[in-house]
């Protein structure tokens, strides 16, 4: 791969050294290097890295299963901020693609924008700033996962992105020579110049770093923050910090995303319910009959006492519109379907609060 | 760039009111603009300023011009400006008001209304024409509302939030970022116009589209250009010198686009020009034929156009123009390849996709925007079966906004229904059939393309 | 109306004297009394109360406007708790269905069931209460409503209601004699014997009330409770005092109900909006060529300056398979139509927070 | 009726167990419960106490039956009961965490996982053999577990659950309530089973359609008969001698009716026989021809059948059963009105709710569940047309439960998706038209019946 291009600016073909995703499913999405002797495994079979490459990027990539000779494939896919989130592993905290692109948008994120994350955590977010905005500065205050992004940010070709660690609730966030940071210094400046004009806090305790922010917040601009807080309890106090260091517009709000499957419903007449029940009334009816026979010799004769004879069982009906005891595939054309929408089983109902601010520290004009 | 983050003249921007309510203004030096009952100020009093800031309108005690002329007597009167210390737009302060802590004041729950306000129209009207802003009159009246600390702390608050709205006479100047514009269209009863479509929901579908300044995009836009300013800010934050690439290729299925919105956009003419792109959808899968164009008319050397006369000259000129769009149009309909295909259109999206999909990248994703569910149910479902695409399926996000004062904090009691929904899948380049001898064997891979069964 | 049996009670004639209500439209439901000498008057026109009686209730009655020989209509309906909610007017506060069927449901109420409601308000919620549980005890502080609720429980015969003016914040549940109450005291009861199962407060402060309900619950049941407030912090202090006063499962939710309507939108296909734009390409075409004769001759003679002539607007297309420019039906036969849900324009987003909890005061065992 | 509300011998009742997991047992005196590794209790031990009484599983030193004979290695040891003061089932309790009021402990959120507990799993063992709860277990483990405070309040959180779930030995007997019957079903993964049905949904169901202990249901039920259970606990509230006279009326397309999770209720069966009638859909809508059932039978004077030979009697009992039965469906079929028509059905309710309505009585409500809102859109297209409906709706209905902890309070991270939509009208009884010269005039009335126009 050239070095000198992300991985996540559009490219158009696979080539050895690519970072590149593998589509297995929606729920399994895997981060390969593309390396001509290596081979892609999935218990459906095995994928040599040789048959992508040259291939255009989204190529579906098949072979047939030696054993079975069944036909498999997976895709080969370009990675993009919400791909990248979606291959993340489960159990990771992260803001997921519903959230972190109302805070993008409420931020008002673009080019123009100069904007501060902390704390970085799995840097699924920051991935999503970085495509959009003219520079961000990320905090990450555990050691090792701020090494873990440093790596992968360099892997990813971030260049706008400046990682510092740092506990940014007891340090703030101005970013000075010798600091564990990526920052390239100018010449002899002794400290970073940030001027950022958002701001988003996913921290447990945000109310520590907001008095912390006038340092490196834009002063002569509107600056938005987002604090990111799962307990309402520190929906709380993080206005009350908000309010008391001079930020304007607070609101607070939820995300709430939901993901809906197409299905297909069978359609089920009651014309043909009762042509089934039809069938088994004409089988029952012969029994009825016998029956009914049989009742008279009971009542005429008394030697016949029938309890074994008497009630025979119809035989079952053969009748089924429905295809019922079969498993009919959804979407068989032998029947009629209605298209559906369910929603996943299991929804994220809650991820955290967002409570919004605004800030302009100096509103003095210029001309 | 100071007219990114200050209020500059010549340029649009968007007021908030007291009432809530949202005005477009252009800002044309050395004019006034009114607010009706929340007063006018002097555009040239603003300027400078952040871009975000408060200001309060007053009037000195001689300053109400023209009472004697009746022609201007429905004119509000042009007051002066200062900029506001603290945010009262928001929600109502805390501070006033007492808290809900026992059921002492159970009693008084009813009944509060307007006959127990201490203060005559004609006192309040006196303070009005004083140099007494709205603030202060509010505060005057709970002073001398003798049942006020009786109300129950949510009648406390209508009261204070309808009073202030009342008297108030300030505004807040705000860049016009789409959101606003979305915002301001949805207060004017537009969202028909705008297909019902959410802020949330244009978030997410510029991040599910990977929306970068460099990416070149076919769209469809039936909201009269809102989309595509979202996308223009997302990929230039309103920098009409932005030295990005990126490119919105719009198919419209009139003679002309309706991108009217972009009217209140700040971005110039040319920036325009040289970053949106319109064809019709004829023109799109039709397009004109590269010879018949230049048998049409061929360019002549320019040292012959520049000796034309005027009047044959501008004649010359239009044909060019046309002669260059004709051949754009063959270049973006039948040369290109785009990073994403983004849809909000009305026209049935299960015969569109497919076909517009055509041009689109590998790997790159389709993003469509429906106002209803079912409407991209039909679509996912032809997709479903078309190999062409990955994995579609159909997303809805819904903000929840909380009453967000301390002591107070609850979701707001009502608010907008809609919001619209989004397919997201991605573009895919199927495999050949891979060799073998049952060729009807069914294909099983690990993402299985084909429905589901239950 | 026979004064022994509920207007809320199953009835199917409309006669004179019932309480019944008119349905307009859903957002206008009005109750009246049956008159044969009264009208009900609309904007829409005048139906006379004689017409309805002796129809079934649901009937529709229809009439011919007299100005303009309209057909309008209105249905007369048998009023049920769901109804009279509905027709209550909007600004009243009241506990919608959503809310008040699932605290019945999660209270488990039945006709076993023995109820306390704190406070009565707008009765909706009582009425749905009454048809279901054994017994109910509404209380409600203001004095106001108390009268008004006391008719109109009364009017409505609803006989296992028993209301009682009352703070219970302050004063407790606990009914004695002389108490303006409409209890009906037993011989020489010094005190009305409740022993409630289920208890619901909608009040501004119901941790004072908790803890005097101890005296009025049934000692050796289960016996479960639901607090209805609106404020986040409400909960908190509710919480703290059910923990108090030995509550226990508590758990606080949120009900969210959305209503949808059907609605039809046009399908609009491609190759109809690519017919319609052959069609303006047409007619144009007529004018490029003239056009284009027009260039040829503007460089072959001076003269010709044709800046007026030259560029004619091509005719409006007339084709149009959307009919736009025309108002169209929804559902107009001549148009394909999809079927389509859409939510109210205007969604209650919050009703309040329902804290539930539970309590067995007397865990001894019976034999 | 103590069994409403005390627990009683041969009664069904429903387990919750620490891991949140819900048990159904008929209490069958003098036998013992097995609740694998929560503990084994004689059901004699609990009678008599009220239900939703927990109760904590102790073992008494010597107490450890069987131990030596290899039959009973894997049996769960029969353990006694004792109440418990204090719930533990419920949120987790706060008294035991700290606050989350500083950032200080933030460096220590990752990597606390197994490797830092001090205990090994033998000592873990050695006090589980002692007479020791589980709960002190948990708080012996807290004390050997050095890295606990330094965990974040919700690592601390999970962990204290996962030990309590793990090592508690308690259970609570509750009431056989449909709720808690529907909640036991979706754990079992029956999602399917009862067509996604949500408690609030069917809560919302109940109300809407007026359900009173005197009405006349028609009812379709493919839950297996849960939609029953809801409704005759709603009518009778589990009371077997109940006076009031409601009815349920249950169609189905089977041969025979499934209404299978009624065994689990503590109705009678004499009660059930009389309160729920089961009808064929084509014996419905096809119902026998009441001379031809008495040409088929007819009952002998009771004197005779009293003097019948055994076998022959029985033969006459089954066919006088089949009589009554018959004519009981022409009573049911082609005499009655409904107060309600509710339908949880899958067959197509466009074609089964216009000819099911027409038995129920006008102002009456016809409620039908599905598991889609699409089935239900189509449904009320249906309805529109048809002027027996009035107002015809869908609605959702969703419980947002909380983590209901002070100074923790959020909403659940993840929840159930589904529960289902609610198509609510009422019948109505069309009047015919008005006369007038002009029959083709539109109707116009208030409500239009109509499809409205956008």
């Amino acid at each position: 791969m050239d070095s000198s291009v992300s991985p996540f600016s559009y490219r158009d073909i696979i080539q050895e050294g690519d970072l590149a995703l593998v589509w297995i499913s929606r729920d399994n999405i895997k981060p390969i290097i593309v390396d001509a002797n290596h081979m892609f495994n999935t218990r459906y079979g095995s994928f040599s890295h040789k048959s992508m490459i040259g291939k255009p990027y989204g190529s579906q990539i098949a072979i047939r299963t030696k054993g079975q000779n069944r036909f498999s494939f997976i895709h080969v896919m370009q990675p993009s901020p919400e791909l990248w989130t979606l291959s993340l592993p489960h159990r990771t905290q992260i803001v997921y693609t519903p959230d972190s692109s109302y805070i993008m948008q409420r931020l008002n994120c673009n080019p123009c924008s100069t904007v501060i994350e902390a704390g970085t955590g799995s840097g699924s977010f920051s991935h999503a700033f970085a495509r959009t905005v003219g520079h961000l500065y990320s905090y990450e205050f555990h050691s090792v996962r701020y090494e873990q992004a440093l790596k992968e940010f360099k892997d990813h070709g971030l260049p706008n992105v400046t990682l510092t660690h740092r506990d940014v609730c007891s340090d703030g966030f101005t970013i000075k020579r010798n600091d564990p940071t990526s920052y390239l210094f100018q010449d002899d400046a002794a400290q970073a110049t940030i001027n950022a004009n958002a701001v988003f806090l996913d921290l447990p305790a945000p109310w520590d770093a907001v008095p912390l922010l006038d340092q490196v917040i834009a002063r002569d601009q509107k600056v938005g923050v987002c604090c990111f807080s799962p307990c309402i309890e520190q929906v709380d106090k993080t206005i009350e910090a908000l309010e008391k260091c001079g930020w304007t517009e607070i609101q607070m709000v939820e995300i709430q995303g939901k993901q809906w499957e197409s299905r297909r419903q069978m359609v089920r007449t009651l014309d043909d319910a009762l042509e089934r029940l039809r069938d088994v009334r004409r089988r029952k009816e012969e029994g009825i009959e016998r029956r009914k026979q049989m009742y008279d010799a009971v009542l005429k004769d008394d030697e016949a006492d029938g309890e074994k004879s008497e009630r025979p069982q119809p035989p079952k009906t053969k009748f089924n519109p429905f295809g019922k005891g079969t498993r009919v595939r959804e979407g068989d054309v032998n029947y009629q379907w209605k298209q559906v929408t369910k929603v996943e089983p299991e929804i994220k109902s809650h991820t955290s609060f967002l409570t919004f601010a605004f800030k302009i520290m100096d509103k003095s004009r210029i001309c | 760039m100071d007219y990114l983050h200050h209020i500059t003249a010549d340029q649009h921007v968007i007021l908030k009111l007291p009432s809530g309510n949202w005005k477009i203004v252009e800002l044309k030096p050395h004019t006034s603009v009114s607010l009706g009952k929340f007063g006018a100020f002097q555009v040239d009093d603003i300027i400078g300023y952040p871009l975000g800031t408060q200001f309060e309108i007053y009037y000195e005690n001689q300053s109400q011009p023209n009472d004697d002329d009746p022609k201007n007597k429905n004119r509000t009167p042009v007051g002066k400006v200062r900029i506001m210390d603290e945010d009262v737009g928001g929600s109502t302060e805390g501070s006033e008001l007492s808290n809900v802590n026992s059921s002492a004041n159970n009693m008084n729950l009813i009944n509060i209304g307007n006959e127990i306000q201490a203060m005559t129209s004609e006192q309040i009207e006196e303070l009005k024409r004083q140099s007494i802003s709205g603030e202060e009159i509010v505060a005057k009246m709970i002073e001398s509302h003798s049942a006020f600390h009786k109300k129950t702390l949510q009648s406390q608050e209508k009261y204070l939030n309808r009073k202030k709205r009342k008297f108030a006479k300030y505004f807040t100047v705000e860049y016009l970022s789409a959101s606003f514009l979305l915002q301001w269209l949805l207060e004017k009863g537009d969202t028909q116009k705008v297909l019902d479509m959410s802020e949330e929901t244009v978030a997410m579908l510029l991040n599910v589209a990977n929306i970068r300044s460099e990416g070149q995009y076919l769209c469809m836009d039936e909201t009269g250009g809102l989309l595509v300013y979202f996308m223009l800010e997302r990929m230039f934050g309103g920098d009409n010198n932005s030295s990005h690439t990126g490119k919105i290729v719009v198919l419209h299925e009139n003679e002309h686009a309706n991108l009217d919105l972009l009217k209140y956009s700040n971005y110039s003419e040319k920036f325009i020009n040289d970053h949106v792109k319109t064809v019709s959808l004829l023109d799109f899968f039709e397009p004109p034929n590269e010879s018949e164009i230049d048998s049409y008319f061929k360019p002549i050397p320019k040292e012959e156009a520049r000796q034309l006369k005027a009047g044959k000259k501008n004649a010359y000129q239009r044909r060019l123009k046309w002669y260059y769009n004709q051949h754009e149009i063959v270049q973006l309909s039948t040369k290109s390849q785009y990073d994403a295909l983004i849809i909000a259109s009305t026209l049935q999206l299960s015969t569109l996709v497919p076909l517009l999909a055509e041009k689109v990248h590998g790997s790159r994703p389709v993003v469509c925007y429906s106002q209803f569910k079912e409407i991209l149910l039909e679509l996912t479902h032809t997709l479903y079966t078309d190999l062409r695409f990955l994995a579609p399926s159909i997303s809805e996000t819904r903000v929840r906004p909380y009453q967000s004062v301390r002591g107070k904090l609850h979701p707001l009691m009502t608010m907008r229904g809609g919001g619209g929904y989004l397919m997201w899948a991605h573009r895919v380049i199927p495999a050949p059939e891979p060799p073998a001898h049952e060729t009807e064997d069914e294909g099983n891979g690990p993402e299985e393309k084909k429905q589901k069964t239950q």
